[in-house]
């Protein structure tokens, strides 16, 4: 039926936009890989054989020129060749050094990377094993010059000076590319959808149970004259499920304002409560009712995780709601409250994308919306076209994420193409 | 304009904040930083004050209704009033111009010397490193030859008894921060130290009740497992099962003398579990985008409210 | 006839029972292991915990520093301070530079008397001053800055310009062992302890960002949750729990033979039996659960 | 028996004893210490927001900045906002102050502004933070390369993870109606996801019970002196 109904509504634009995602996901990582996987700061890189340097080069007026103990330099031991460059596409403040050692010959003991500032001074930037080191923090534009110094016990040979070389912040992070694109082909999908939901295309989506108990939940707390309790989650405006369980209250709100069912709704953050507030206040006002509206039923509690327990467990055991709503982040004081909530006996209806407390909420609640059902949960409700549209548009870009998934492997395993590392942020 | 300032203002920001994220330039990471650690927490801060007034508000109100166990509304208010005016006069440790901790000077006692401090934090800098932030100029003073100013209190007691009784009333009532006798090689605090600062309100109070509604979870969680967990369906059977092999994986004496219990635990921890936490955190990551595309494009409007 | 109304009764009564009882029993099961203790054996996860101590055993000699970041609150103290302690024991131990900061106000305290406690247990066996561990020298402790995500990420750039000063007040960059660290890539770990999901945050940013290791010591509630982390080898090993705590105890005095207080070990015996009980009370419930069904549908025959 | 003689000792065990005896129901004890422990908590945050973001960022730049043109004369580096003197900082207070006109009714409209930039701001940064960490990571984690089909066992189980992971997608897809061969693959998924549960149940029974040892320990031990 569901497939179908797209198919007949804009399924050749769906399928077109999920390939085209597909072939953009592929081409446009390539050519970035390199910035994706290389970099590897602190491994040795031993493929390239240095030329040997015969003559260290004289060091200059900071640091005096070791008078070069020839005879302690194992023999065959081999001058480090530095290599500097800028890191490529980074903020800057940094510069990339390696010198890698050929591994046929004799292994120094340890490296003194130095560094000359643009006042003509050398300084030791680090002693180390490693044959590459990332300098940073040093200012963006400057020029600076680079040497290593390869210690054989007593000894030591200094290798040529690299640079100049200038650390450099760059526009764009080439690293980052593949959100970009997932960006892209995610905002494609939304864009199309949206379009269709315009278009009055129907949007199909399948039942999920824990929603369609709201409506019975708070018929339920109609039918026994008591309160209906909703927790908007425990975490600050910054948790996209907290924005998302503020949704899902306007939604609950509206059918309490329909049943004249009370509506209790404390608060841990302080902005969180401003919003919930207003969305409360401003549903009671576009259903007709802005007199009904009681400021006291919105409240701020405590910021403190526990304190907030403490309290929603007392209003739970003095108020005794008939219905009880956990929506949004939750930690562990989930349980706290939802099993006090079963104790008094009330309908209880939970979601929530912390896998860690998901457990809980279905062992002690009646409903539970899991993981991201709670943010199909507004749409769900609302059954606005629009909002049907970026949960249409959250299934396909999953859709894509799946077929991706199996495409790899398959490349992967059949022809040993591993792409994995394209889909990297650096 | 009502609703479209505002839908504005969220849409430039969200545009500054994503694309800051990919720039590398040096000066829009300025910014950003500035945005996000000074800036909107300025902002921020004056929310803080709608929660309070909201919170006083809902007490006034039970309280003038004779609501239910209005009385406790009082409870809640005056801590609330007690414990920000030593908070915000005492400062976070005592350290500001409210005298919060009582019993004067702390005594520090090192190296055959005792020092004297106006506070804590003046101590912990001694303490970080004594060998070089010791400044002569600051209270420090050598014993015994001028006790006479801030520590003439002690006068009467030979000094040396005093901080030997000190320091065994410090490790019974185990207070913290550390003063190291010279003569025991204890913790020497001030006999009658009775401090109220904001800190001592937190572990006195905050802590035992947090750790107390945590703790509480124990309890909670048996109840749950005797009550839900029961073979149902399908569902519920896989979770208990799930569970209770889990539960025994955990328990030192199962995994030794049980073979297999250990593997078994670790393969549900592997494989069944990393699958669906997987596919949990993939979804819940392409949901999270959607919402936040909701609302950056004005489709989710719930947080404007109805009209107007 | 009236036998069967009888047994009726029971089931129905055990399955009914009043969470009350529940929680006498569990209180008592926990309070007598911990009024009379005993020995259990402990097996130590390869995966996660013998991971995390190879990890710190293989610490390069350059870049021998390590950032705990320890937040832990009083709630979470029975289970995080252990794994605190015996990872400072750890890494003085092995003499790894060890950074601490905070990134909520309230695990100031307890950071610090982690700190306290095994300085001194590491003094006052100390006869030299090479085998002391001195503040500066052997590890700082940068104290706290809101909101976290300011030091996970300013951390990445330069530790000054988030901390120019430390816990105590003095100059950071005054401090002996920090003329060589400056900023993550001077690093070679991040430990997170912390109850939430804060090792995913340091993931998602400090490792994203600055290609640092990340290693987590959590509660055992958030350990399922990490097992994905742990597999792409975003966490290099994991402490979890009481358990994993206790087993790096294990590790550490095993490795280093100290005599030093086991606490996590300690509450090790009164875990046992609880979980037993529950273990007990799950399948009692499923008992009265099937007999009653039983019941009932001879019954309904 | 050595029973404590501190102050705050006893009262942290009156404390611990009246939250817990919510567990047996509510009760004035029980009421106090929840009251007290909602105020003090309160009070607790206003000091550490008051001395954390009131006085550093908002009161001590302008003093500074006061002093500094009361000295100088006035120049434009007071109102650069990287400075730490600035009046620049009074901007994002005018723009804070707003949530205060929700006490207006007239303009309680415009608590709507720092709202909606507090929101957009983290909302977006969200994103890229989801993409990442959420999705690309567990994608790539996910695929399965030749490699790890080197051996028997661990292929095979990598194998069975990334069918089970495609598995409990499926059981989250909302578009289509869950039936035909979508039917047993999607109830498979959510068996997966209840497994997941389960262990998560599992493992968090140790950490809940962790806590609870911890107050009996400190009632025993550090209160009532009953346990050496």
């Amino acid at each position: 039926m569901t497939l179908h109904t797209i198919r007949t509504g804009s399924t050749g634009r769906v399928w077109r936009a999920i390939m085209s995602g597909i072939v953009c996901l592929l081409a446009v990582c390539m050519p970035c890989a390199p910035h994706a996987i290389g970099q590897d700061q602190q491994t040795s890189q031993t493929d390239a054989a240095p030329e040997p340097i015969t003559e260290p080069v004289a060091g200059d007026d900071a640091v005096p020129a070791e008078p070069a103990p020839v005879p302690t330099v194992p023999p065959g031991a081999t001058l480090p060749v530095v290599v500097a460059m800028d890191v490529p596409s980074d903020t800057g403040n940094a510069i990339s050094i390696r010198w890698p050692h050929d591994v046929s010959q004799a292994k120094p003991d340890a490296y003194i990377l130095e560094m000359q500032t643009p006042d003509g001074l050398w300084k030791q930037v680090t002693r180390t094993v490693l044959t590459s080191y990332q300098v940073s923090g040093v200012p963006n534009f400057t020029q600076f010059h680079f040497r290593v110094k390869a210690l054989y016990g007593e000894a030591s040979m200094t290798s040529d000076i690299a640079g100049p070389i200038e650390a450099r912040d760059h526009w764009f992070r080439t690293g980052k590319m593949p959100i970009v694109v997932a960006i892209a082909v995610f905002v494609l999908i939304l864009v199309m959808f949206i379009n269709a939901a315009r278009r009055g295309v129907e949007l199909f989506v399948r039942r999920i149970s824990g929603l369609n108990a709201v409506e019975d939940a708070i018929g339920r707390a109609t039918e026994m004259g008591k309160p209906v309790l909703y927790i908007p989650g425990t975490s600050s405006i910054e948790d996209v499920a907290t924005l998302a369980s503020l949704n899902i209250l306007g939604e609950v709100v509206r059918r309490t304002v329909h049943y004249d069912v009370k509506i209790i709704c404390p608060n841990r953050d302080p902005i969180v409560y401003t919003i919930a507030r207003e969305i409360v206040r401003e549903t009671y006002a576009s259903e007709g009712r802005p007199d009904a509206f009681d400021p006291n039923s919105v409240f701020f509690l405590v910021p403190d995780q526990f304190a907030y327990a403490a309290g929603v467990d007392g209003i739970m055991v003095r108020q005794k709601p008939a219905t009880i709503f956990f929506m949004g982040m939750f930690w562990a004081e989930a349980l706290v409250m939802s099993e006090t909530g079963a104790a008094t006996g009330a309908v209880q209806i939970a979601g929530t994308d912390t896998p860690a407390q998901l457990p809980f909420f279905i062992t002690s609640c009646d409903y539970t919306l899991i993981g991201e059902e709670l943010y199909a949960a507004s749409a769900y409700l609302s059954r606005e076209p629009l909002l049907l549209g970026t949960l249409k548009a959250q299934d396909y870009g999953k859709l894509i994420f799946m077929i991706c998934m199996v495409v790899f492997s398959i490349l992967a395993i059949v022809f040993n193409w591993d792409l994995s590392p394209y889909l990297l942020v650096k | 304009m009502k609703r479209n300032l505002p839908l504005y203002l969220l849409f430039i920001f969200a545009i500054w904040g994503g694309i800051s994220v990919f720039v590398g330039k040096e000066s829009v990471h300025e910014i950003d930083n500035l945005l996000r650690n000074k800036l909107l927490l300025i902002v921020g801060a004056f929310a803080i004050i709608l929660g309070l007034g909201s919170l006083i508000f809902h007490h006034m109100v039970k309280i003038r209704n004779k609501s239910r166990y209005w009385q406790y509304s009082y409870v809640t208010l005056v801590s609330l009033f007690i414990s920000s005016f030593i908070g915000l006069f005492g400062g976070v440790r005592g350290e500001k111009s409210l005298p919060t901790i009582f019993g004067g000077l702390v005594l520090l006692a090192h190296d055959g010397q005792v020092y004297a401090f106006q506070n804590e934090a003046e101590m912990g800098q001694f303490k970080a490193s004594p060998d070089k932030f010791v400044d002569p100029a600051r209270a420090v003073m050598p014993l015994p030859s001028n006790v006479e100013a801030p520590l003439s209190r002690y006068a009467a007691s030979s000094l040396r008894d005093e901080i030997e009784l000190r320091a065994s009333n410090a490790r019974r009532n185990g207070i913290q921060f550390e003063m190291i006798s010279p003569v025991t090689g204890k913790p020497v605090p001030f006999k009658k130290d009775f401090r109220i600062h904001i800190q001592q309100l937190f572990e006195g109070i905050l802590v035992p009740c947090g750790s107390t509604m945590f703790a509480m979870l124990a309890f909670y969680m048996c109840s749950a497992a005797y009550r839900a967990f029961r073979m149902r369906n399908l569902h519920a059977g896989v979770l208990l099962v799930s569970a209770f092999i889990v539960m025994l994986g955990q328990i030192p004496l199962a995994t030794a003398y049980i073979p297999g219990v250990y593997e078994l635990r670790q393969w549900i921890l592997d494989v069944p579990n990393m699958a669906s936490k997987r596919g949990i955190m993939i979804g819940v990551g392409l949901g999270a985008v959607a919402t936040s595309f909701k609302i950056i494009f004005g489709i989710e409007r719930a947080w404007l409210g109805g009209d107007e | 006839m009236s036998n069967r109304v009888e047994i009726q009764t029971v089931w129905q009564k055990m399955m009914g029972v009043d969470r009350r009882v529940i929680y006498v029993i569990v209180a008592l099961v926990m309070i007598i292991p911990i009024i009379f203790p005993f020995d259990l054996p402990i097996r130590v996860s390869e995966r996660t915990t013998q991971a995390l101590f190879d990890a710190v055993e293989k610490f390069p000699k350059e870049h021998n520093a390590m950032l705990i970041s320890a937040d832990l609150s009083p709630q979470d103290q029975p289970e995080l301070y252990p794994m605190l302690v015996s990872l400072l024991r750890h890494s003085f131990h092995r003499r790894i530079k060890v950074l601490a900061m905070c990134l909520y106000a309230n695990s100031l305290g307890l950071a610090e008397q982690a700190f306290n406690q095994v300085v001194s247990e590491f003094n006052n066996r100390a006869t030299t001053d090479e085998e002391r561990i001195i503040y500066g020298r052997d590890y700082v402790f940068l104290g706290w800055k809101p909101p976290p995500i300011v030091p996970i990420l300013g951390l990445g750039e330069n530790i000054f310009d988030v901390f120019p000063k430390d816990f105590y007040g003095n100059d950071l960059n005054l401090q002996p062992m920090m003329t060589n660290i400056k900023s993550y890539r001077d690093m070679d770990m991040i430990a997170s302890i912390a109850a939430n999901s804060l090792p995913i945050t340091y993931v998602a940013y400090a490792q994203a960002r600055y290609g640092i290791k990340v290693t987590a010591g959590v509660t055992a509630v958030s350990v399922a949750d990490f097992y994905p982390y742990l597999d792409s080898g975003q966490l290099t090993g994991m402490i979890e729990g009481m358990k994993g705590a206790a087993e790096y105890e294990k590790l550490v005095q095993e490795k280093f033979s100290d005599q030093e207080r086991r606490m996590a070990c300690e509450g090790m015996s009164a875990q046992s039996t609880t979980h037993i009980a529950i273990i007990l009370m799950v399948i009692l419930g499923n008992v009265c659960y099937f007999m009653q069904r039983r019941h009932e549908n001879r019954r309904g025959v | 028996m050595n029973i404590a003689t501190e102050f705050w000792t006893w009262n942290a065990a009156i404390l611990t004893i009246a939250i817990f005896s919510f567990l047996w129901r509510d009760n004035p004890l029980y009421r106090i210490a929840e009251h007290l422990y909602i105020g003090v908590a309160n009070g607790y945050s206003i000091t550490l927001t008051y001395f954390n973001v009131v006085v550093p960022m908002m009161i001590d730049p302008l003093v500074n900045a006061g002093k500094m043109v009361k000295q100088d004369g006035f120049s434009t580096a007071v109102l650069n906002p990287f400075n730490d003197a600035n009046f620049f900082i009074i901007l994002p207070m005018m723009v804070g102050a707003l949530y205060i006109t929700r006490f207006i009714p007239k303009i309680s409209w415009m608590v709507r502004i720092p709202i909606g930039l507090t929101m957009g701001y983290y909302t977006a940064i969200s994103i890229p933070a989801s993409f990442e960490a959420g999705i690309l990571r567990q994608l790539e984690a996910s695929i399965v390369t030749r490699a790890q089909l080197a051996e028997f066992w661990p292929g095979f189980w990598t194998i069975v993870i990334l069918l089970s992971t495609l598995a409990t997608l499926i059981y989250f897809f909302f578009s289509t109606e869950q039936k035909g061969v979508l039917r047993p693959i999607s109830n498979f998924g959510i068996l997966m996801v209840m497994i997941g549960f389960g262990a998560s149940f599992g493992l968090t029974v140790m950490a809940r019970i962790s806590l609870a040892i911890g107050r009996f320990i400190f009632l025993f031990k550090d209160w009532l002196g009953v346990v050496s």
